[in-house]
């Protein structure tokens, strides 16, 4: 199988899609001539046009307004957020007017469209330029929220995301762009609500989201040299959350980490181990433990920033303490 | 002023007929909140009829418009079904949202409108981005986009007005200035011109008294003819008034506004009265036709509230139905 | 002890501590002349003038972000945010520019202000004005998230909010404006990060937030009947949390009820649990168990929107369960 | 023009200086990037120096100032310390936010700096809300609010406007209009009138000439006089050009803006090129003085850098101090 970039998977899913149904297309800032800061939309604008790929002024509260009402009159827009931070600024675009219409008007209008945006810190990009703010989306009832870790995965949820009749934001990490990895010339889709299961393991359930699924392999590796076998997870859309999948794998190791770049406290963590507590109880060995980033805004200095995230080191050492029961 | 012909009864006879809808609708709302039959609270459309007919006999029932927190007015001049609106009021399965939604989020595809919204301005975007719509697909549907004076207090108006403006949008952006955000004067809430905030973007305005359908419509019927046309987008700035608090609750008002004004807009400046007195005054209708006129539309207004107070509620399995859509 | 409603007592301490400090002052939608659509400010306009109590234009984002840059500048002002719904609008500048402000600026820069909003459904208001938010300010560093429950605490955590050197959330239930309660004639702080051990038990601890302490209160009656023996706990404030209280009261009891009326997936359940998990693992008899709002948007109609929220009866039954094992 | 005497002399080789220690401390910046010594990515403020020190040559130290991603000759212009500057770009701990903040947050409380923001448009409600205090307090304090063209795009600034309007608030706010937000062209982000955007709130705006020391610092001791005295706010739009690209990485830029329109800017409006030739026509410095001067402030840039690559970075125990101040 041919390996491409990130970028080049997010393009071919948007292009594909853009190609598949006319009423598909994307808005943000200098997603045209520019194609985007990080350069994922190079070559739409040339083969769509500047009506399907929109450059807009820096107005996220109003574009993200447009495309709830460009999707309610049978739009599907992707709207490109630069930057993960931005969400704030469209919270209520999305969480009061994209998230509750379909509930709110009893079934009747639908608001099918995409967020791209992305998170992950470690860029000295300073506190504005480098949240993970996938909790709070995943907080609001009427929203999916895919995180996809490589780039078969942004391609096939990307595709997922624009044909879905609900609003979904997508959060790509921003130290992924340029990962390259193997994606079929195929058409292909992935589901949502369906974890994978990268590699199984008897000892302990490493669960990760986006980037943090490579901690989790990596802390694996770390860890079959100590003799630990661990099961690892990439959790793919946080809503809607594959239980079944996470739960089944904790009630065999019966320990398990959950580990995502979010702040740490009421964070994606806390969802996914009060669900683990919940539903698999009965089996666990060892208290439930997550790794979030720290509960801090993230630091510009280099000698502090790689401190507020977890690292496979860190993950595998935590690992050992719950298999050998040192507290 | 607008010359009107012999042409122009069927137009406004209908325009009386929704005007009085309207009235009557709010009427027994209002009666259905104090006597607790109504659950919730809701805002009084009473006083600016003249605003959301005008505007609605423009449009064809394809274009689309959105609305707010004081949205039943709209919903009838878009279109609405009495009976569907009170059931939704009352939070009945049969409601237009299937009482989900409730007085602020009152909704009616089927006539384009696109809903209620219990966001002040939530709806900016809304309206601009379903007239981006439009324009993409090449349709010539206009939107119109109803908000209060108090609106103007939100940037996102600002934003969507920016891009309409540069697109060239078939949107109509219908500020109805009812002199006051809830309790509070429009001049303490907006600083310069209230047009001027449009025009600033480059999009033609306009001004013009919100009582009087005749100029409301004709202004409406130029105006959308014209963004059909791919001229939008428009401002106007609809003066008007609300006869009732802001919202049911509100009863003792005299603390921000007196009681002679409201007194001189309901006896001089009703939107009703007005139109009454063209038909009346060219002979194109009779007093007493216009009051057998009303008795019906009342008839019709009780036999919707009767018919939704027995209407059954949702069931309650429908609770954590249509979140998502399949 | 007099008894005075919340109302009261919030309005209390808003004019104690402008009476105290100058640089105090309230800004926000109608406060002034009309005290709030719920009347909680009244007076303060006649007593203080309208420079210190002021009647804004609808615009959340700028006020919000006007009261950032009057605290950095010295002011302490007090945000009136009407419904707890808009907190979205508001976002960007609360999470972005107040929250990170000391951080960012290495400690020298403070935001000395406070939002008072409010929570809770149940009054017919529909999804877009009874959305209880309060996780998703809490994910957020650098905030701190107060959650009275009587009239006593709404008085005595907004003093110590408004003399606190940070942002803080208040939010207050809307039904219990007119709650009556016990209020002191004389001066008092409640200290955020105390949790208050309302009733002590020992079978099962229930944990609540805001107005769920009333109705874990009231459970605790009905398990009483029962012969169940229930420890209540009010958390007051979520951020910072007072973890040691609750973890040594699970100790104790080996089974815990979390209880709050945000939506239960990635809410402030979420976390207590997982935090209460970690801690107390070894202790637990019985599963963490969580009841948020559900994860929908909240409807207006009066047969679908009581279904939407944690209720005593639930509440009592379900301990019955885990106390009896049943599952 | 302003008529200028030689009573002048003193304030416009302060200029030039402040001027030309922007212009270095950027080609400093740009290096240290360049050489990957500097980490994170930033935005160099060079072409636009007349902007920041023509504005901030007419503020006290106890004024506010707000400033934006592109902040660094705010900063220096405001008066902040190149050593501490160069730490912060480092992350040192000696930097003015301990290296946390990094060129995007960079801050000088002590000299009325509220810091760069990363926001765009992010600081409208801080310096109105500082402005807000001033009034409040009494106090004779004016705020400036510096943005690109590009915040124009953001709904908060007309909040913030509305209201600072309405209250009188001693706020002026500067909109350096380089033409440019990122890789679009001002025309395309930006519909009608930029000045009538801050008119329609009953603002008196001006425009101006932002490479032209002179005719800056001019307007804004006026306005700055007149907010003091409480005739605020006051709406500036600056004419200006950023040199380098929109950020250090932003190398290839033909597809958005020529060489020729580039090269026009550097060699015919560059603002210390025109500062030097008043300065030299005038015989008020000669060539060679103002190349010493400019020497002097080569190596005083060059020594911070050095001093800054040499300083400590905070210790990690620091990654949680300053979340929450006692
Ligand atoms: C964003 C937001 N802020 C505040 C409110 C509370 N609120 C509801 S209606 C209203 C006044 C709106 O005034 P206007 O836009 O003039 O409409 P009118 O009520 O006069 O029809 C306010 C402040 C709200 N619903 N949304
Ligand atoms: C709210 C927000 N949207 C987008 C960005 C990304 N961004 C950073 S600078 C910039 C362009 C800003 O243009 P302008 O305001 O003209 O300032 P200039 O860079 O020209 O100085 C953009 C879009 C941001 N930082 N904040
Ligand atoms: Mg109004
Ligand atoms: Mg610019």
């Amino acid at each position: 199988m041919r390996n491409i970039t990130w970028s080049q998977a997010m393009n071919e899913a948007i292009a594909e899609e853009m190609r598949h149904d006319e009423t598909v297309f994307i808005m943000g800032e200098d997603v045209a001539e520019a194609g985007t800061p990080f350069k994922v939309t190079s070559g739409l604008v040339e083969e769509f046009g500047t009506q399907r790929v929109l450059d807009t002024p820096i107005s996220e509260p109003g574009f993200m307004g447009m495309a709830v009402g460009a999707s309610l009159t049978g739009m599907r827009p992707i709207v490109d957020l630069m930057f993960g931070d931005f969400i704030y600024l469209i919270m209520d675009q999305l969480a009061n007017q994209a998230a509750k219409q379909h509930y709110m008007s009893g079934g009747k209008l639908t608001v099918p469209l995409v967020v791209r945006t992305n998170m992950g810190a470690t860029r000295r990009s300073a506190a504005q330029h480098s949240q993970s703010l996938q909790a709070l989306v995943a907080h609001i009832p009427g929203i999916k929220v895919a995180m996809p870790s490589t780039p078969y995965e942004v391609k096939g949820l990307m595709k997922t995301a624009i044909r879905d009749n609900n609003p979904v934001v997508i959060f790509e990490d921003k130290l992924s762009y340029q990962m390259k990895g193997p994606v079929p010339e195929e058409e292909y889709f992935i589901p949502f609500g369906q974890a994978n299961v990268i590699s199984q393991g008897t000892d302990i359930t490493l669960i990760g989201t986006s980037s943090m699924v490579q901690v989790c392999e990596e802390a694996a590796l770390i860890l079959a040299e100590k003799g630990i076998s661990a099961e690892v997870i990439d959790v793919r859309t946080i809503a809607p959350l594959d239980e079944h999948t996470l739960v089944e794998s904790v009630k065999k190791t019966g320990r398990a980490i959950v580990v995502d770049e979010g702040h740490q406290s009421f964070g994606v963590t806390s969802e996914i181990v009060a669900r683990l507590n919940e539903q698999a109880f009965y089996y666990l060995d060892a208290p439930l433990t997550r790794m979030g980033a720290m509960d801090v805004p993230i630091p510009f200095s280099p000698a502090l920033e790689d401190l507020t995230v977890p690292t496979a080191a860190g993950v595998a050492d935590k690992a050992v303490k719950l298999v050998t029961g040192e507290r | 002023m607008t010359n009107l012909t012999t042409k122009d009864i069927p137009r406004l006879l209908q325009a009386y007929r929704q005007m009085v809808t309207i009235r009557e609708f709010e009427d027994n709302a209002n009666e259905l909140y104090l006597t607790a039959k109504m659950p919730g609270l809701t805002h009084m459309y009473s006083g600016q009829e003249a605003v959301a007919v005008g505007i609605c006999e423009a449009l064809k029932s394809t274009d689309y418009i959105t609305s707010t927190h004081r949205g039943h007015g709209h919903c009838v001049a878009k279109g609405a079904n009495l009976k569907l609106m009170f059931c939704e009021l009352l939070g009945k399965e049969e409601g237009y949202c299937r009482g989900k939604g409730g007085s602020m989020h009152i909704a009616d595809q089927s006539n384009g409108n696109l809903g209620a919204n219990a966001i002040v301005g939530g709806s900016a975007g809304i309206a601009t981005g379903a007239a981006l719509r439009s324009k993409m697909l090449g349709k010539d549907d206009v939107t119109v986009c109803f908000f209060g004076d108090g609106a103007l207090g939100q940037g996102l108006l600002y934003e969507v007005m920016n891009m309409a403006a540069l697109w060239s949008l078939p949107v109509i952006y219908a500020c109805e200035n009812n002199m006051y955000g809830e309790y509070t004067h429009v001049d303490e809430m907006a600083a310069g011109s209230l047009t001027a905030r449009a025009e600033a973007f480059g999009i033609e305005t306009h001004r013009v008294d919100g009582q009087d359908f005749v100029a409301v419509n004709a202004l409406s019927e130029k105006l959308v003819a014209r963004a059909r046309e791919g001229e939008g987008p428009f401002f106007i700035v609809l003066d008007t008034y609300r006869y009732h608090g802001h919202h049911v609750g509100d009863v003792n008002r005299t603390y921000y506004r007196s009681k002679e004004e409201e007194q001189h807009w309901k006896t001089e400046r009703d939107p009703i009265l007005l139109l009454a007195e063209v038909l009346v005054s060219n002979e194109w209708a009779t007093q007493q036709e216009l009051d057998e006129f009303k008795a019906a539309i009342k008839k019709e207004a009780a036999d919707a509230v009767s018919y939704a107070l027995d209407a059954p509620y949702p069931d309650e399995s429908e609770v954590d139905m249509h979140v998502f859509v399949d």
